[in-house]
């Protein structure tokens, strides 16, 4: 067992096989059926050693076009915001990263508090009661919202707004295929470009579709969009109906805008990867979850507390646990087990690093820049405007060359160009939503305008 | 150990800065004017304001009020808290991986591709399985994602009256929890004398409203289950799918598969048996493995190689669709990656060999002085009782908190639910016999004790930061955020 | 905190190994037909064998018995003990940088030697000084460095009788040591009342056989030699030359420059002042600024602009040589660039302005309670005496291991030599007021206990890893090494 | 004061102002002249943020052609050797590195435990009593040694090897030179190239220069041109004069060379970079300094000695200090103060996890590597012999291009080719010093040799 992950010296086994009072390795898989034991290696490549290892690891990672080395313009639900150095220092720390789920509190105060700070940080942005302490992602948080409106309704419709994270409805859909649970997608509102509503749900819509059957009503601000939409509008319209409102709102923006919270919302939902999580090419990220008291009890995942020792200091515990599958196993509010702790540490020293300064900084270039974008876009005279709402770090144009091949050519020049649109919303064919974060420097931007009318002006077509 | 016991929150000096960022140099937008009235924050968020210095120092002292695996001896059964080699943590962070957008044209992400794509064979082997999809985030998840796909193979058959999920009652409580999410009918199965499924009872409940059967073998007692190739026939027969909870796979990697014994999906823990760290609760990674017949059925997208490039193929009709965002944790597949490259076929086998021996070598240490309810050669772990030592009072919890003071994470205690005052013990492989002899000492020790002072035993912890932590006032009055 | 006493000799377990390295893949030499009898190892090294999770564990669970600025305040006065930006530890471990070697052809090293450039403009800029040589290790090597200046220059003018060194009796160690070393005979100097540099002492020193004078100013009582104007000319009217010891420059960035003070060679402790962490002792970087007329002396090479290149010049005949192999502590010049370019004219400015503040207001919130020998308006740090309580049986020493106990590293103590019981505090810039009060307060809860309970005080540390270790054994018998 | 450094706000500003009972910041400063107060800001360029910073660095790092993506064939004296990833999860403990010199032993045993592992370490490999806690560079460690053997035997002769590092003997000549200390170098021993004696040093010449002057006689093994020398015949010679043998000896090479203690050495120094040390472009390196007990009072720098608590358990100080200059000043024996710890660390840790297997391997691949390598080059017919005594991982040849030129060519091709010796030993114009550690591979070694002889082919010339 020569390896350097595995202790035991050959003579050490000798040993140990004769504590056990067995004579070989192979004795100790006894009642393994014999057809069932392998009889040949796995077909598995052979051993790297570390070195070997690295190096074709890093001729993996240079078969990518990273971000350190090409100007991201691509958004649409995963972000490419500026990371301080000192978060991964304090997210390697053995003690936190190398830990299992805090079980046993009184050695796990470290993970315990932090997760307690983060649940404050969540339900201050997001102006919400309480927290838990992470799920998977973005998208499972509305799955688990959803969920959490069906159960406290007793209700089996939903509504959401078509402008929600695609991905998002995805997960949704899937989830919840045969539980006889019915998904209502609301339009988003188009009528002439100048219509400052363009984009944003469409009121009407909801109000026809929303009844007493309504569990929930789901939208997303900004939207898929990056638009803002009106949240107080359909909480009002979600209370009107006895429904839950479930609002799922990007992190960063809640530095300026208003928190869901304030504006009416039973739920926030969201993505934390913005707040200090690498992208890691989409995993793992960190879906936020709060609540008004009401659901309290009904939320899915770990839930840390404060509590006091025994000598009456203050302390941290998971707490709740009477909702989870290891307490209640068919009857828990939801399966998950393990969350995205270490994602959630990240967020929390992220933001304590930002503070409340930093972060309103954050929002406020991410919304200064890409402002400034679009309208340089637009007047190149190269793409045309498609809404004409408020938004956030993120907007749609049509450009006059096709997004994909636009892309295409950008990406040659380092360029990661912006999504196109039409992969999920046919309706917009042509369309291009192009993100900005506060990473992005006026000569990147002027370049990344330049590099796109030259090629629209090119004429490229598909 | 310093002592500072403020939350970061009771550390915030208002106008104190921790950031750094570039000057904005492009012209301020009005934000009232260009968002209007009710749009814009009027108070608040109480993010804390506070140096770099101040959140470094903060939360390195809390760290060290955590214990994880580079601290000591974990054997935290069922959770295969086995050694994070340090080579892939270094991976995860070089840029060329952690600063890929997902949405990138994907031949601008050929290397991400080629590691998901390897991998699902990798683990397809390991697994015995067709393909894998790397998408669930978690064990949790691949479950969930596991019985997406018995119900979506039912409907294809429109076999719609395959209602239920059989757990035996050793089973993890995700298990039921995940098949009740699913929208299955939860039946539980017990065990027999021997802690293995009980086949008199199997055979009574299968008929062809039994959907699935879930299993994770070795179960969670630590124990093979013998008649797996009988129980997967019977299933079978009766026209039900087999799930293997791959939480146990440290047992058998290179040794069994779960594809041989009959098992139709199987999921495994990157985070437990491919030794991607924990992260204090995740992030984690559930990968499962599908025999041929249900590949249509995999969430999308399935990574393919067309000619010489990976693709993603969206374009699966039968395909459950997708259960998370994207195409699953990547950055923990990748150190999970990293690990099978440097084990190779000898080393996984090793591991499970070695794991295998460490737990038997434990069990045999004790099996005096601890009731060892199947007692017999066990794979990775093994269930011990404390009924002996309870009835002088010392509770296995009371044990777990001593270990504490002793500088052990202690194993699993009340659970699997089926053994009284049970405490699972699973040492891994990565741990050296001195440490083993060590621990093994240590339970003996606190065995005596429960003997001749049981009292003493009770006070425990007492050398760490927090003594005996109240959670039933926690619970009772919930304080989940601090307020200003 | 967990107790394992073991070193790692003592985890060493025969064939267990920690690394692995690629298979060798060309042809093995015959050891001993190539290099013949006596050449190869006949014994050892007993160098550990042990697995990378003993080494992890081992030297993780080392590091818990350590106290850095990172753990909590650490007013070690003369060391200026300020946080360590971590962007900085990251920008030093870029491959692009850690992975150059020396001797590369300098072309290829044009990153490297622009840093090396630049950093020496802005040292000389905020030293006040020509050109600056980032070649020393440390500040004692800078010193050594100066002095071999001073000498060259000397004997460049066939001066040669200049034999002395003149230090003020609260100069720090370093300097009469590297003075001796240098070949200088050291001549001490005693403080005025005032605890500057005796004007009348020195002037009935100064002669022709006077090479210079060593200064740090502030001085090591954290004082500004206000005649320093009238000192330098002194000096220079006699012939000598002026160093400047510059481990107190935290006090004084962009407020005053040693090059206007009249100083010819000036060093500064790059670990100290520009925030380079000091690993426990080391690697530091102590390079040395020296005016117009000094620079042929500077060490070879030189870095020199050529058009649009970096080069190396080692064509100086009046060089003194070379004081180290190649061109200094290169990682830790990096860490000292960022931290400069980080904090920018102001910066700088605002970090000696708050490092002078930090000092005064603590020596202001002890004043009543605590001796303070030269209690006035103190630079970057002051100096205190617990002379009140070592008369209650209460010493420096005592005080020092009580802080322990409360989560402080202590101030330096027994230095300068010229106080009685000194404690030395230098708080820095980066602290907090809160930090700084915190502190005040434990100062004078043990001074109140010195007059009310003055025995209790004697046996701390207790809350330590180890209580207080006997040096005196350790000296009388040295155990320097595990013997197997 | 705004900076994410310097917690201190504008309104405690104030407050302390008052506290202290100034009126402004200034007014602190009243103590240094007028006219020595600058009145306006250093010249030195504006802030960057951390941002601009880690842009601005990785800019300049891609001018350097670094040895993570060019083959490193160079060594003389700084190797680029394999270092396992763990070491710098163990160095980058902060409670390790934002540490000063563990005065308060209390709470340093974590760094004080670690010296007196590698004074161990040290002890063994190189077959001394002690070893001190390091020093800057193997350079000044020989510096120290000759000091520490003119005071012990109160003569003022040195002599030195020609074959040392070139570097070491510039620092040893610029510290000595007012010194009174004389240094008479010892030729290499040439005669024909076939020679097994030749490169190696030249005996005849040591024993005529050698008398009851001579305070110690010097000689590194492997020496620069990275051949071995005869440790023994020296010391034994040395010892016969009453003078100290000094050897300078590669750390990694005594996993598989003789140790230099049990060859008969007094001393032994040398250069521990590559001990899981990175390159740096030449800083930090590691002095290390060893000693036989006779020496152990006279030796530089800090020293790490074990001892007992007040309740009898072990434990670890900072000892022999009156030997330093904090408490001997100008009679101390050494200025040092600052060391190496940090290296120092990262050599305990990288020699742990390699253990004795581990090193011996390495030294052996070194070997197997370099032989392989010079062969070839010799087979090819484009370089020629130079010298013929055994060597470690490092050789001499002469190629048929001058060896500048063929560097330049090489460097094109993502190659750091050897050095060339004659710049400084004129008498080797045309001499080529090439070093392969275990980090080449076959296929990289035999590309290299591909390269020079196709070069040499080419018939380039100055
Ligand atoms: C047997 C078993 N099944 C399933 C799970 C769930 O896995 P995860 O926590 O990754 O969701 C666990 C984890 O604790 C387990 O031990
Ligand atoms: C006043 C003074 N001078 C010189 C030195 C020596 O500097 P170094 O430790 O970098 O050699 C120190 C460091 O302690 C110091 O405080």
């Amino acid at each position: 067992m020569k390896s350097s992950y595995i202790p035991m010296t050959g003579e050490q086994q000798d040993a140990m096989l004769a504590a056990v009072g067995v004579n070989s390795v192979e004795e100790l898989f006894s009642a393994i059926p014999e057809e069932l034991r392998l009889k040949e290696d796995l077909d598995i490549p052979a051993p790297l050693s570390e070195y070997e290892l690295k190096k074709h690891m890093m001729a993996l990672s240079q078969q990518n076009f990273d971000s350190s080395w090409n100007l991201c313009f691509l958004g649409a639900g995963i972000y490419d915001h500026f990371i301080p150095s000192a978060v991964k220092h304090i997210t390697s720390r053995q003690e936190f990263y190398t830990a299992y789920t805090p079980y046993q509190p009184e050695i796990s105060q470290g993970v315990l508090q932090s997760i307690f700070e983060y649940q404050t940080m969540i339900s201050e942005l997001s102006g919400m009661d309480a927290a838990n302490a992470s799920l998977y992602d973005g998208a499972t948080a509305l799955y688990e919202a959803v969920l959490l409106a069906v159960r406290h309704t007793d209700r089996k419709e939903v509504l959401i707004a078509r402008s929600v994270n695609p991905e998002y409805r995805k997960v949704l859909y899937s989830g919840l295929k045969y539980s006889g649970i019915i998904i209502k997608e609301i339009e988003f509102y188009t009528s002439t470009v100048e219509d400052k509503k363009s984009g944003t749900l469409d009121f009407d819509r909801l109000q026809s579709e929303i009844n007493e059957n309504t569990a929930a009503v789901v939208i997303q601000s900004p939207n898929f969009f990056g638009i803002i939409e009106d949240i107080k509008s359909a909480s009002q319209k979600a209370r009107e109906a006895g429904a839950l409102m479930i609002a799922v709102c990007d992190p960063i923006s809640l530095g300026v805008l208003e928190s869901p919270g304030a504006l009416g919302a039973d739920i926030a939902v969201g993505e934390a990867q913005p707040l200090g999580n690498p992208m890691n090419f989409g995993g793992p990220l960190l879906g936020y979850f709060a609540v008004k008291s009401p659901y309290i009890r009904r939320m899915p995942g770990r839930i840390a507390g404060q509590t006091t020792d025994s000598e009456g200091r203050r302390g941290f515990v998971l707490t709740l646990q009477a909702r989870e599958q290891h307490i209640r196993r068919e009857k828990a509010t939801s399966n998950i087990c393990t969350n995205q702790a270490l994602c959630a540490l990240t967020a929390t020293v992220y933001l304590s690093l930002m503070g409340r300064k930093g972060l309103k900084e954050v929002a406020r270039q991410c919304i200064d820049k890409s402002y400034y974008t679009y309208r340089a876009l637009l007047e190149s005279g190269q793409a045309d405007k498609v809404f004409n709402a408020p938004f956030f770090r993120e907007f749609v144009v049509k450009p006059k060359t096709d997004p994909e091949l636009l892309n295409d050519v950008l990406l040659a020049e380092g360029i990661i160009g912006g999504y196109d649109l039409s992969k999920e919303y046919p309706e917009l064919e042509g369309c291009w939503l192009v993100a900005v974060t506060e990473k992005r420097t006026k000569d990147e931007i002027d370049m990344f305008v330049r590099k796109v009318s030259s090629i629209c002006q090119g004429g490229l077509q598909k | 150990m310093i002592r500072d016991e403020r939350l970061i929150f009771e550390k915030s000096v208002p106008g104190r800065i921790g950031f750094t960022l570039p000057a904005n140099d492009v012209p301020e937008v009005d934000l009232t004017e260009t968002f209007g009235e009710g749009v814009l924050r009027s108070s608040g968020p109480e993010i804390p304001e506070v140096s770099e210095v101040d959140v470094i120092r903060h939360y390195t002292n809390l760290s060290r009020r955590n214990y994880g695996v580079d601290s000591g001896f974990y054997p935290l059964g069922s959770c295969t808290m086995k050694y994070n080699p340090k080579i892939n943590e270094d991976i995860a962070s070089i840029d060329g991986f952690s600063q890929m957008h997902p949405l990138q044209n994907p031949m601008s992400a050929q290397g991400c591709l080629e590691i998901f794509y390897r991998m699902d064979k990798y683990l397809a082997e390991i697994l015995g399985m067709e393909r894998v999809t790397l998408q669930p985030a978690a064990g949790a998840q691949g479950e969930m994602t596991g019985l997406m796909i018995i119900k979506a193979y039912h409907m294809s058959r429109y076999d719609e009256k395959r209602v239920k999920i059989i757990v035996p009652d050793s089973s993890h409580g995700t298990n039921p929890a995940s098949a009740a999410l699913a929208g299955f009918e939860v039946v539980q199965i017990p065990s027999d004398e021997k802690g293995c499924v009980d086949m008199t009872a199997l055979e009574e409940i299968l008929d062809d409203t039994v959907a699935g059967l879930m299993l994770t073998n070795p179960n969670t007692l630590g124990l093979f289950e013998e008649n797996i190739l009988k129980i997967s026939e019977m299933v079978h027969k009766c026209g039900g799918l087999l799930y293997y909870d791959g939480a146990n796979m440290n047992a058998i990697m290179g040794i069994a598969r779960p594809g041989d014994m009959g098992f139709d999906i199987a999921h495994v823990n990157l985070h437990k048996t491919f030794s991607t760290p924990h992260g204090g609760g995740g992030p984690g990674s559930g990968p499962i493995g599908v025999v041929k017949e249900l590949v249509p059925f995999l969430p999308v997208p399935v990574i393919e190689k067309q000619d010489d490039y990976y693709v993603l193929d969206y374009d699966r009709p039968l395909s459950i669709g997708k259960v998370k965002s994207f195409y699953g944790n990547f950055s923990v597949v990748l150190k999970a990656f990293s690990y099978i490259m440097m084990m190779g076929p000898q080393g996984l086998k090793s591991a499970s060999q070695a794991a295998v021996l460490n737990a038997n070598y434990i069990r045999k240490k004790l099996e005096d002085l601890y009731d060892i309810p199947y007692n017999r050669i066990c794979m990775h772990e093994f269930v011990l009782s404390a009924d002996r030592q309870a009835q002088k009072g010392v509770t296995a919890l009371d044990i777990a908190k001593n270990l504490l003071d002793e500088g052990y994470h202690p194993p699993t205690v009340y659970f699997p639910l089926i053994v009284h005052e049970t405490m699972m013990i699973e040492p891994t492989e990565t741990e050296s016999p001195e440490t083993l002899d060590a621990f093994v000492e240590t339970m003996r020790r606190i065995a005596q004790l429960a003997e001749t002072d049981p009292e003493g035993l009770k006070h425990a912890p007492k050398n760490t930061y927090v003594t005996r932590l109240d959670e039933v006032k926690a619970a009772r009055n919930p304080v989940l955020r601090w307020r200003p």
